[in-house]
């Protein structure tokens, strides 16, 4: 083996490749399934992301918080929620991360700092910037991430947390995935501005944008701001540029896409391919360690299908728990 | 002439024919048209439900797609339709309410009064409500008595195709700002449903069903529990009259009173939550009016004081089910 | 001991007791510190009509002024709920919950139960509800059954400063997210407070008064409107008993229940509007639940369907008044 | 008289004064009247900021619409409308132009294209966006004017906005009239950005600053984005740098400002004073001519007082109408 150019070891990039295809598999998975008319619901599907959510967790632990959106199985398996309880949940299951109640946009497990998936646009920046704020407070060095799509970007709940982040000098770091469309909506004509450079810039806050399908680049630029943040170095805007593989949710049909669109982006800007490709060339990882993960990580979702479908429901007694501590 | 037609189609129609006859109708929200700035198809969503589909082709820019801020352009309807417009604004799903609820209840709502009765807000907001979509507890909310509480909204919930186009049509012409809640699971739901263009008056509830025994009050697609329900009882020679109120504000009363004079029996059906709910004002209202009248308890069938859970196995235990409604009617007649 | 307090120093006075018990209270709002940033006084208003004056002084940075965000600083202190910390998010006046709505409806409220039970959220937002102030639509709502409809929620609205110290007290170490509404037409009532830290649970009503022929259900500042009215009535030999329901959301049904079945006549009062209102909402679970009990139907003495009116002369014709609630007795006694 | 140097003619001069002139007596009449008890509820005083609403309604019509704050009645008066109907109003009678139903928050006259003084932050931006969508669809060349305060910059209906203008291209323009002050907080804290150029850029909006105690200065920014914005040209953003001369509202006791400030402004930061000195020492107006419509206006403003007092007040049946058009 060659020397490691790369800022992670051989451990971390192995965990690192690990996530990522575990995130795929369960996606392409849902995404069959989801077809078959096995999964009720809304799905929305994050494979072609991995790269930001795995590129800026590898920097947290469980003392971070994170604010997800309702495109949130990657956060969710990248900040380290179980990927059967998920799995369960999406399958309506009592087995499940919220025992069936949430499904796929509410999946949330607060002791990984994984602070919800969520149904409504833009809510996940207070929620982070609280995360913030506890963490600043205490003075435990954690900070809160919130997530939001490039079309969430335009809502007021987020724009008002730039500025809330900003006054109160918040570790939070605000995670701007653009994949280019809000549904079937194109990013360049919804958000009026040159760069999310411009856009942070105008609530005091730094902003960068990296290639989101290159891991190294958005691990690099997180690594970054997380560390400025954890000092007191307050908030900071990432702009991930990004792709999505699959439709807004499960059924849409993408006529919105150019032709060709998909396959190209499959064929050229698949960020688990590019760092296949980058470590395998590097010479630090070879094909054939990759090859053994992407064969254990396979059998891992074959497994939390075969278990969400063989796990019982939820039953009447479950409908009216939990919705009070005590009432 | 009548055909048959969906709700979904029903209300595409009505929008159609509202933006065909008056040029101040115009049609805003999020991917209504679709595909924006986007490389491919125009037209390529017509709302996320498909809902708007079509219209573009006809009616072109006056539909218009907007960025994920519904505060902006909710506001933007309402501030045009204080200028002599007369927009439809879709506000997706209406547990988004709480993103924009400022500019439906403290602008809109309230405009006509604060400004002594100068001022006209001539705006819909159509909005997906309920459940049974597996849509969880973001996307599946009822949500009527927060709308049907504040003063100077109208709202409507129409329980078929026939209604929604007409409600839907009587609603981009009244004067007033209407919150205009269609039931997501009602889309598919099919009726005869004229070609002409027809309005339904608001404030004018639809016995759907005539019974003697005892009285159901509801509206959207309990409805069609409700009926349910009243098959089964019919088989035990229990005739239940079912009325559809399709708007819950303003509100009929005097055909609920009515009926109630007559039957002596009330059940309220409501998928909202329970507390402060359309049930719990229908039965109060009748309670203080039909007092003498009524031979037992008015009895409420709500939807548990929960969120609306995800799991099929959960939310179809949450929704009032024909059963449960049939147990309600059981207990005020037996009484 | 006890001293005698008003409304507005007895919430201080928790807030300061709840700041010194539990590190994880903090504070936070628009001008609830004043001052932040500006060239004079620290601590300059201690929020828009006194009420958090001095703590600053006290407890420092842990009380903190916000930007004019509602929506991203009430969004924080839940977030920082959700986190461990025990947050009192000021929204000034509960008319504002429109730009702010989602936070508190959409995600404090479906945490615990869209999260299958695994999360807490110890929040509590303190807003300011009523009208009385001469602050016209905007600033004067009750908007309490809003807030009642949706699970999840917790509500309370006192009516003195006894009260509203032990349940502000009680709100803070509550484990759910609590709606602490402040009557801001109370603020300067006077009660016997005493100085030692105490609780008053949730779900308990109060029964103000006693008395045999008709209950009157009420809350907040209504309260008092009530006790006049029983005055006046029992001149007449009418004799009121009154049910300060404190809680609104869980609301002591048993304890109206209870009372009803005594005196078998029922006025609810509620300074809400009329629709869906609480009022609304106690009276057909009375209906339901004591059927056989009522002697004349249930009244409901409420503000009309209209926003609030700003001119003085209009305004106390809104709220109910002690001659409305009188005559509402004396309409169902006499029954 | 020597040559007018001003982009205004004499009479427009005149008529400029004169309206700033309005505003400050029936500002500071409120102020005394308030003290003494006559005047209920909520009341926030314009003065000082009388160059920013009379510069910019200077470029407009009744065709054109513009969205207030809860320091509307500069605003209301430079647009229009009647200054006896408002005193009623804030009388609270039957005269007033909204019968005695809104108060000072909530005058409003459509007819003058005065939309409404607003008792909620940020809610009347998208309500200019709806003002600007209707010119705009109908293409009669008018445009909505949005003023929002520092503090309000800082609401989600206000940030939304400014993006759904750009987006949609419409003529809109976002004043923010920034006195220092949010009720006691600091603007230079609350608001993150060094500039309100810099937060406008974040949106795809041109913004420019201007001394808004300066009438001139104000009337040319305005001039050039208002014609630009009739002209299809889009939305802008204006700052206005002002001040207030009494405190947030009627009872504030000001103790957040410093020793001295308002005392000071009032000798050198008065827009009035400030227009009076320019146009006098330019020759093109006289000290009588201004002392005239001073007296002038100071009796109006009595004469509407004692109207005020002597109307009636609304009853029972104005309690219940005009809720709907029809119910
Ligand atoms: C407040 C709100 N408005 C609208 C929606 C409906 N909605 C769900 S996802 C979506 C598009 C989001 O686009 P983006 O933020 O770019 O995220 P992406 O889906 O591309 O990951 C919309 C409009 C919502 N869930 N919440
Ligand atoms: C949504 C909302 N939040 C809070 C308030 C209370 N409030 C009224 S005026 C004001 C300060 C406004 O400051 P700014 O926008 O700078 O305007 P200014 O008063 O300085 O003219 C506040 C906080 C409100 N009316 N609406
Ligand atoms: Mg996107
Ligand atoms: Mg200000």
């Amino acid at each position: 083996m060659s020397d490691n150019p790369f800022p992670l070891s051989r451990d971390d990039l192995l965990t690192a490749y690990r996530t990522m295809r575990t995130i795929r598999e369960f996606e392409e998975r849902l995404h069959t399934d989801f077809a078959r008319g096995d999964i009720p619901g809304f799905v929305h599907l994050y494979a072609g992301e991995e790269a930001s959510a795995v590129g800026i967790m590898a920097h947290l632990n469980d003392n971070d918080r994170i604010a997800s959106t309702h495109r949130g199985h990657g956060h969710c398996i990248a900040k380290g929620v179980d990927v059967k309880a998920m799995m369960g949940e999406i399958y309506g299951k009592s087995t499940g991360s919220c025992r069936g109640k949430g499904g796929s946009m509410h999946i949330a497990d607060i002791d990984k700092g994984m602070m919800g998936a969520n149904g409504i646009l833009g809510a996940g920046a207070p929620l982070a910037c609280g995360a913030g704020l506890a963490a600043k407070y205490r003075g435990d060095g954690g900070v809160g991430i919130s997530f939001v799509g490039d079309g969430a970007s335009n809502q007021g709940m987020f724009l008002e947390s730039l500025n809330l982040a900003a006054v109160w000098n918040l570790p939070v770091i605000f995670v701007v995935e653009n994949n280019g469309y809000a549904e079937s909506t194109s990013v360049d004509w919804a958000v009026a501005c040159d760069s999310y450079v411009d856009r942070a810039a105008g609530f005091g806050l730094p902003g960068v944008t990296v290639d989101g399908t290159d891991f190294f680049a958005v691990y690099e630029a997180a690594g970054e701001i997380i560390s400025r943040a954890r000092e007191g170095g307050g908030p900071s805007m990432l702009e991930c540029k990004m792709h999505r593989l699959f439709g807004h949710f499960e059924g849409d049909a993408q006529t919105y896409r150019a032709e060709g669109e998909v396959e190209n982006l499959r064929a050229n800007r698949d960020c688990l391919t590019q760092f296949a490709d980058r470590v395998t060339e590097a010479g630090v990882i070879t094909r054939a360690e990759l090859n053994a993960i992407d064969g254990e990580v396979a059998k891992l979702i074959e497994q939390a299908v075969t278990e969400a479908i063989a796990a019982p429901l939820p039953t009447q007694t479950d409908l009216t728990t939990d919705v009070y501590v005590s009432y | 002439m009548a055909r048959t037609l969906s709700m979904k189609d029903a209300i595409n129609e009505a929008l159609d024919q509202e933006m065909t006859r008056d040029p101040n109708v115009i049609v805003m929200g999020e991917d209504i048209v679709g595909g924006t700035g986007s490389p491919g198809e125009a037209d390529a969503w017509g709302g996320v439900l498909g809902v708007t589909k079509g219209l573009y082709a006809k009616h072109g820019d006056r539909l218009m797609d907007t960025p994920l801020s519904e505060s902006a352009y909710i506001g933007a309807a309402i501030g045009a339709a204080a200028c002599g417009m007369r927009p439809v604004a879709e506000l997706m799903f209406i547990d988004f309410m709480g993103v924009c609820l400022d500019e439906i209840f403290n602008q809109a709502a309230k405009f006509k009064y604060m400004f002594g009765g100068k001022a006209e807000t001539p705006v819909v907001i159509r909005a997906m409500v309920g459940a049974g979509f597996r849509a969880a507890a973001q996307h599946s909310q009822m949500l009527t008595p927060v709308f049907t509480h504040i003063p100077g909204l109208k709202v409507v919930c129409p329980s078929n195709a026939y209604d929604a186009k007409g409600l839907l049509i009587q609603s981009i012409r009244d004067n007033d700002p209407v919150i205009f809640c269609e039931h997501k699971n009602l889309y598919a739901s099919e009726t005869d449903v004229p070609d002409e263009s027809y309005t339904i008056p608001f404030g004018e509830a639809n016995v759907v069903r005539e019974g003697g025994h005892c009285t159901i009050v509801t509206y959207g697609a309990m409805v069609h529990k409700s009926m349910e329900a009243a098959k089964e009882l019919a088989k035990d020679g229990v005739e239940c009259e079912i009325i559809d109120l399709r708007t819950l504000s303003p509100i009929d009363m005097d055909t609920v009173l009515e009926s109630v004079e007559n039957t002596g029996r009330l059940v309220c059906v409501d998928e909202a939550n329970p507390r402060c709910s359309i049930a719990a004002d229908v039965s109060a209202s009748v309670s203080q009016e039909a007092f003498d009248a009524l031979k037992a308890p008015i009895q409420m069938v709500t939807a548990p004081h929960t969120p609306v859970p995800f799991s099929p196995a959960l939310e179809d235990l949450y929704i009032p089910s024909a059963e449960r409604i049939a147990s309600a009617v059981r207990k005020t007649v037996s009484h």
